[in-house]
């Protein structure tokens, strides 16, 4: 009865995950996963609760106090440092696992089937590494070590070595039984952790975790053999399985090949070119810029001469369609000086057919755009420049702009943070409410269309 | 190898081929969201820390045990809570054009 | 088989009845082809372009016209008739209808007349439907017309020195030119509304991205044109028109009722309220104007706005209405081929409607109604 | 605070320096306006239109000119400049580095002479740009002339009567002219080349959906100006060129060297294998031309080639481009403008450079190097 | 060990299905699926080849007759006489079943533990629906009777009757564990599996077979439950649920309810309004132009006056775009008096940026025809009647068309089979190689392009 | 319930959901091979039928046995036959463009 209910929480993550996978059901995903560990958790309780022996002040103050920790980080911290925070969690997650293995390490004193030996050393061996690298993780991120990648002695040999000395240990721990094997195995694998995540830069280190939280789905799952549980078997499982899916999906996202990020010690990797020196951008996928569209009510085009570059006026067309399709209000603000020519935007919106009606001149936009909530610029930027407004020692200060610096958000989309005519930088990238789409606007607008159409 | 271990083989195989298919193109945005929430879902281990927990015997494995607990407890209180705080985006629901 | 090309004389007549091409077909058929010199020099076909395609070049007139099938473009004056031997065939817009003094001429002399403009509609004579394709030349050179001689942009602009609007053009009358001119004005950039009095062409307004005015219509006669309208109809057409011409800054008007007069869709007090500078282009004139005041190939002041009323519109564009209108002949000529030559064949379904005068007789019906001719002979 | 505005008295210049949307922003600002009667009609303005804007009507030049500020579209007469009084302001197109007998009478008067040509080409300075605005209608007025002369279709069409393809047309020079131009050609369904010695245009021509011609390039001065090239560069530019044009149905040519004479880009062997019935627009005609043989305002026939070259492209789309420099000399007279009228401020990145006579001295420096004044001085 | 062969077995199906899924890797898909239940056979027989008693001519005899029906059947049948193929197959592996079901409770005379018996009873009971349903079906489908619903005394209520029969008749068998129960139970559900099709109308049977699909493989995980077989049951639920799944999927496509079908005498329901009279028309949809599309070398537009009407000339230019993005070659084919005026088609596919050099005239068009995988045809109807051609008598014979009917495929996209300018209809429409997408033009060839994004 | 039959229970309901999982939005062309394929695997009761004829006693149970597995035999080959004849359309690959 008891693995029926374990199964019923297995169900209940499966579709909690589901739904964690779309904008649109995400928060309920999120709900139905909690309320079946909730179930599993009672279940377990009640399973226990009239066995005789059963140390309950350890269970209770376990609770509460794991309670208190998690829910006062999870409430207090900033939404800039949610990563980090994640990472941490999962260390917790994994240290739990290692730790269940080790209690039957030493409740049985080592003696166990060859079979569950090996559960157990996997158990206590992946638990440590995805302890260890995940406090590794949470220090880079939250900077408290360094974000670049440190170099170890010998490279990434190190590390390779390093695991091959885990593996005769693991070894050594299953053949011999003997319980000091399982504490060096944690010991080595502990270093290991460490070692492994500090050689890769803080920019890898959203992929790093989402690996490591796979794993410690693996370390919960093997602990599940060797206590027999299959509420953690199947919990891992999915875990495993699922995080590393979406670490595939995390690194391709990013332009990265998972080998390249575990592995970037093996060559040189110069990663992707864009970047403004110091001056932090928020760098946005096409996904990212398509489900800021697909949630907003009121968006304002701004097409400048990137646009015209990349012909790309018959894919604003189709984006805007397929958002008016969405109920949401799409209007073009066209700036008297957009493009190369007097009117270069007006030919080619007149070529995509965008009707005449909602083309906005200057005079009729800026009042606008406060109340937009996104706007979205397309191939423009001194147009868009706030220089012209806020500095007066910009060589185009005076120059009337388009206010998109004050919608709610602004989306960019360009294919870097070159200068645009006048030859000048835009503070409009480097602001918090912006969002940058380093693309070809023609290929970008097809791909948040194609994104869009996906959510 | 015993029917119990060979049925938890069954089970581990067939549950992370659910965890395969389930996850299909998520959008970049989700990722962080559904990376805390599988998280969140990895400390099922708690269960098996209850049960260390309540059944140890002796100081060390009292101690291991507490330890599990407090550790699985942070990682499924704390994950599913910070989940949805990052979903909160989310709540908004677009409304018909005026 | 000799075919004759003449020079057209008419004034502000560029066109030729044959280009290059047609030749090439005609001297592949192993008929021996006569353009008169300079035939086709104002259309751009220099006489080189017609010997280089195989025809012979004839130093005057009434060479050109000494043949078994003389191609032209407008109909010929009564001392080119005298050049036309008895028993040939003349091709070309001959104005049957209603220039009856020259079929009678045609007929008196023996020669076989076939007016394009009577080839009929139908979908298996559409290669030889020469009305339709000057009439497409014509609506796209109406538009150019209008919008060069405007004073206003015709797309709308946003630039440093202010937003221009667009302009709004309205087209009147639908058919062939019609729609061709809304497809120009849409090209330009304007935005374009438009009203012809058949209700079908509401779908064919909107396939071409322009807006219909939804003033009064109604059914076309079984062979696709439009009838009169009752004056009651036509009061509440302009009605609705009224507004929508005021505010026009372009106009082509192309209505048209075969056989009539052209409906008067533009009054003179529906011009007062327009912007002075906005310009009328007044197809119909020559059949007496869908525009009050407009005279064929004049330009009309009306307080500031100016009516066009050209009737030369296909021949501005002569290179490509020359090219279009020769591959018209030179369909019907392959219609009336035989092994040898040509025959007129009164049974065929093309030519026969189109054949006005045959061995010496009247021998269509509609000239003969003009001409009165079969009540005098009841 | 007293403004005037003339009616222009140059032969085929329909345009008015202010239009009723100027006239009320100087009435807002509390200006006095008098505009001469009849000085907005050619541009489709009437008297009435600025008497509702609230301004007053001159009944004669010398009253339009008897004012503060005067703004006017071409340069004044010596009649004219008779009427102005001294201290005036007096603003417009004033051809200040080549009419320099204007200039020094104008400076003998003590008219503070602001012309708009020599304001400069810098981003905050775009709504006060006239060439630019002024290029731009020229752009798309040389077009619509091209195509309506043109005796073929711009277009492609597929028709019952053969397919016609489109017109090849050509585009040298692409500033601002010619920028409009490949735009509007590209509108009529032309395919569209283009070619400019700036090797930025390729890009801005390629924006536009046209086909950039590889022919040298040479990169432009520090204001964005294209300098004059060596003879070998001409030369292989030519060669490159010679066979688009022989090709082109159309061409219009927009290249000017400030300063220079226009260079010549198509030359008479050039033109030689083109088409007969082809046309080319040379915009430059009056500084020279880009085309053998072009003369300003008149067309020129070259085996059967018309060469046009207009200088009155921007008047022919009166209103609009009216429209336009109103809406630059409001700017401009905006910057100058003070609580009680306006200063001419010589320091001022705009105005400075565009004064190019104040309190009776010839300020501007390349007025002065053209009169070689200050060599005089020296 | 023989448990986790099974396994693999399992994983093999599961591999299996999901590639039958996409075009790219069906046919590896079904190899897999096949290899997997080779695997499931020969570690059954490798498992009980040892055992004494066993009766190997029933297992030998079985094989080689089911062997060869199946393969004869499967390799002689028409490619158009398949779905009854499939129903047929179908109702054999629903009866297999049932029969393992049978037979053990021949072995056991019926005692069961109530958990089993249960299980016994539903293989049964959804096994022999499977099979009475399904031969149902192929006989429907096969012209053995008529493919119009039948109608039943009573109605829908009949089977509902013998619904509630069938499950008293099971709690009998489960509760008294009498065999001849279990008998019954099998007579009541034939009868129910005959009854319950007959009454749906021949157009809904692919649903029907599908939906007796995912019962029979109910049935084969019921009858794991019975012999404590986990091969059985994996592959069984695989089955059941992704045939479920595939059901409504393919109810949606033929825009009907599953409830609909099912019960659809309860209701009454017009279904798709367009029919032919009696001549037969290829009905496609948007994904089965997609796919011809995907799969051809050379693709020839061919517009008329619906592409017009519609707007649709960007849309069609977005769809070439994207077959040319798969290395497509796709051009247009542009008739004299396609539309209602010269040059049509020009003026909206210079709209659209249609390159001149890919518009064929007439002459230029018709040579390439016979040589193109697919002709496109968008809202054309006259230009493309080849009654122009082979019709003396037709209105329009004499005209020139656009010959797409010897291309190898024609789609034809238009809102229904109405006749255009000339009011004269078009045998293109009826060809065995036309395939008729039935929309209006602009949300059709959007359907398509979004069709084409997910092969 | 016996442990073998809650064991049953898990790993049916942990291959339904992938069942469920593993069909995405399939293009209609693909409805029938699928549903094809399907059923082939459906066939997988050959196994149990496999089992009952070689264990059957008595000729009722022979009898049984015999048809169980022929009637499985059928639908096994016969499926996966058919469903790759069905798919001979997908074999042609899309040339490069010349
Ligand atoms: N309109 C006129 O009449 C006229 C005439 C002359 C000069 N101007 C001047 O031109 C400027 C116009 O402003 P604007 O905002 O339209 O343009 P802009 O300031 O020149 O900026 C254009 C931006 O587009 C991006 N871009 C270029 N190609 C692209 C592609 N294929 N895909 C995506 N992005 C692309 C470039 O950034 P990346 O390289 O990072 O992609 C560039 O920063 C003004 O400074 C104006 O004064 C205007
Ligand atoms: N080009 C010319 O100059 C000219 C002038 C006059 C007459 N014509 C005649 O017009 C005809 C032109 O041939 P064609 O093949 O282009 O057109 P057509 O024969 O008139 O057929 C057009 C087809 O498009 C379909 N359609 C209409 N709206 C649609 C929509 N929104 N979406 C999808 N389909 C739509 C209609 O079928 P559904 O209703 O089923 O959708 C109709 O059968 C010829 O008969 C020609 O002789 C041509
Ligand atoms: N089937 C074919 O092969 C074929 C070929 C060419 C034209 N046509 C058809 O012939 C018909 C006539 O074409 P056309 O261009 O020669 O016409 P037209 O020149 O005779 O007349 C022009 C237009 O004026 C309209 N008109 C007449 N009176 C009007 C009024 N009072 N108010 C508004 N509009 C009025 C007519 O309806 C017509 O559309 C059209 O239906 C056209 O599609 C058919
Ligand atoms: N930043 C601004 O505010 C602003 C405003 C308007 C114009 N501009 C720039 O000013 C520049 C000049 O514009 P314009 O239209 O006044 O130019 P223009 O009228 O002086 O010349 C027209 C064109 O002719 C070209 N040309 C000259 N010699 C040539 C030759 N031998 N062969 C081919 N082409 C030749 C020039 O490069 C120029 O593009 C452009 O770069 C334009 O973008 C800037």
């Amino acid at each position: 009865m008891i693995t029926l209910l374990y199964l019923a929480a297995g169900a209940l993550f499966i579709l909690g995950l589901r739904g964690l996978g779309s904008p649109r059901t995400a928060r309920r995903g999120n709900l139905l996963a909690a309320v079946g560990m909730l179930l599993a958790i009672v279940v377990t309780v009640a399973d226990i609760i009239d066995e005789p022996g059963v140390v309950w002040w350890t269970i209770i103050a376990g609770l509460v106090v794991g309670g208190g920790i998690g829910a006062y980080l999870a409430l207090r911290v900033q939404m800039v440092a949610m990563p980090q925070l994640v990472a941490a969690f999962n260390g917790f997650g994994g240290g739990a696992s290692a730790l269940v293995a080790s209690a039957e390490v030493v409740a049985t004193d080592g003696a166990f089937s060859t079979e569950t030996a090996v559960t157990v050393a996997l158990s206590i061996a992946i638990g440590v590494v995805t302890l260890s690298g995940s406090f590794v993780a949470y220090a880079k991120l939250q900077g408290l070590i360094t974000g670049r990648p440190i170099g170890l002695p010998g490279g990434p040999w190190f590390n390779a070595a390093l695991g091959g000395i885990a593996v005769g240990v693991g070894i050594w721990a299953v053949v011999s039984g003997d319980p000091i094997a399982y504490w060096v195995l944690a010991g080595v694998t502990f270093i290991l952790g460490i070692t492994a995540v500090i050689a890769i830069g803080g920019a890898d280190m959203p992929v790093v975790i989402s690996l490591l939280n796979s794993l410690s789905g693996v370390a919960a799952a093997m602990a599940g053999f060797v206590i027999t549980n299959q509420a953690l078997i199947i919990g891992g499982a999915l875990v495993g399985a699922a995080g590393l899916i979406l670490t595939i999906q995390m690194s391709e996202a990013m332009n990265r090949s998972l080998a390249h990020v575990l592995f970037a010690g093996f060559g040189t990797d110069g990663g992707p070119a864009i970047d403004a020196g110091d001056k932090p951008v928020n760098r946005a996928s096409a996904d990212d810029v398509a489900i800021s569209l697909a949630y907003a009510q009121t968006v304002m085009v701004v097409p400048g001469y990137g646009l015209a570059v990349a012909q790309a006026q018959h894919a604003v067309r189709e984006l805007a369609n397929a958002l008016e399709a969405r109920g949401i209000t799409v209007e073009y603000a066209i700036h008297p000086v957009a493009g190369r020519m007097p009117g270069h935007m007006n030919v080619l919106l007149a070529e995509a057919d965008v009707p005449y009606d909602l083309l906005l001149d200057l005079d009729h936009s800026n009042p606008k755009l406060p109340n937009t909530d996104v706007a979205l610029v397309v191939g423009a930027n001194d147009v868009v420049n706030p220089s012209a407004r806020d500095d007066s020692s910009s060589p185009i200060y005076g120059m009337p702009i388009l206010e998109v610096d004050l919608a709610r958000t602004a989306v960019v989309l360009k294919r870097s943070l070159s200068p645009g005519f006048a030859g000048i930088d835009n503070p409009l990238f480097y602001k918090e409410t912006t969002m940058m789409l380093f693309s070809d606007a023609k290929a970008g607008l097809e791909a948040v269309l194609a994104a869009l159409e996906e959510l | 190898m015993s029917e119990e271990f060979i049925q938890g083989i069954v089970v581990f195989v067939l549950a992370a081929f659910v965890g395969f298919e389930v996850i299909s193109k998520v959008p970049a945005t989700l990722h962080t969201p559904l990376m805390s929430g599988a998280n969140a879902i990895s400390g099922i281990t708690i269960v098996g820390a209850l049960i260390a927990a309540g059944f140890g015997e002796g100081t060390v494995a009292a101690i291991l045990g507490f330890l599990a607990v407090t550790f699985a407890t942070i990682n499924v209180v704390g994950g599913f809570l910070v989940t949805d705080r990052m979903l909160e985006m989310f709540k908004r629901k677009p409304a018909k054009r005026e | 088989m000799r075919i004759g090309i003449p020079k057209e004389q008419a004034a502000r007549e560029n066109r030729v009845a044959a280009v290059p091409a047609s030749v090439k077909t005609f001297v592949d058929w192993e008929w021996d082809v006569a353009v008169e010199t300079g035939a086709g020099v104002a259309a751009g076909y220099p006489d080189q372009a017609f010997i280089d395609s195989g025809a012979t070049i004839a130093a005057d007139a009434a060479t050109a016209h000494d043949a078994d099938l003389v191609l032209r473009v407008g109909p010929p004056t009564h001392d080119e008739i005298a050049m036309l031997h008895a028993g040939s065939v003349l091709c070309g817009f001959l104005d049957p209808f209603v220039a009856t003094d020259l079929i009678e001429t045609l007929a008196s002399r023996g020669v076989t007349a076939v007016a394009v403009e009577a080839i009929p509609r139908i979908t298996v004579a559409q290669s030889m439907d020469a009305l339709s394709s000057q009439a497409n030349v014509g609506g796209y050179a109406a538009v150019l017309l209008a919008a060069s001689v405007s004073p206003k942009f015709l797309p709308m602009l946003v630039t440093a020195a202010g937003t221009i609007p667009p302009a709004r053009a309205l087209v009147l009358g639908v058919g062939v030119a019609g729609l061709q001119a809304i497809a120009t004005f849409k090209r330009l950039g304007a935005v374009v509304f438009a009203y012809d009095i058949r209700p079908e062409t509401k779908e064919q307004v909107e396939s071409l991205g322009a807006k219909f005015v939804e003033a009064p219509t109604q059914a076309a006669d079984e062979g696709g044109y439009a009838t009169e309208v009752d004056d009651d109809t036509a009061a509440r057409q302009q009605e609705v028109l009224a507004t929508f011409v005021a505010d026009s800054d372009v106009i082509v008007t192309t209505a048209q009722i075969p056989g009539r007069a052209a409906p008067r869709l533009i009054t003179e007090e529906m011009i007062t309220p327009m912007h002075p500078g906005s310009v009328i282009v007044d197809m119909a004139a020559s059949t007496g104007g869908n525009v009050a005041g407009s005279r064929p190939d004049e330009i009309v002041d009306v307080g500031g706005v100016a009516i066009y009323g050209p009737t030369d519109l296909a021949s501005r564009v002569a290179t490509d209405s020359s090219r279009m209108y020769a591959r018209n002949l030179q369909e019907i000529a392959n219609r009336m081929r035989t092994e040898t030559g040509i025959t007129i064949d009164l049974d065929d379904d093309v030519i026969g409607p189109a054949t006005i005068t045959h061995e010496g007789a009247i021998v269509n019906p509609r000239t003969r109604s003009v001409m009165e001719l079969d009540e005098e002979g009841s």
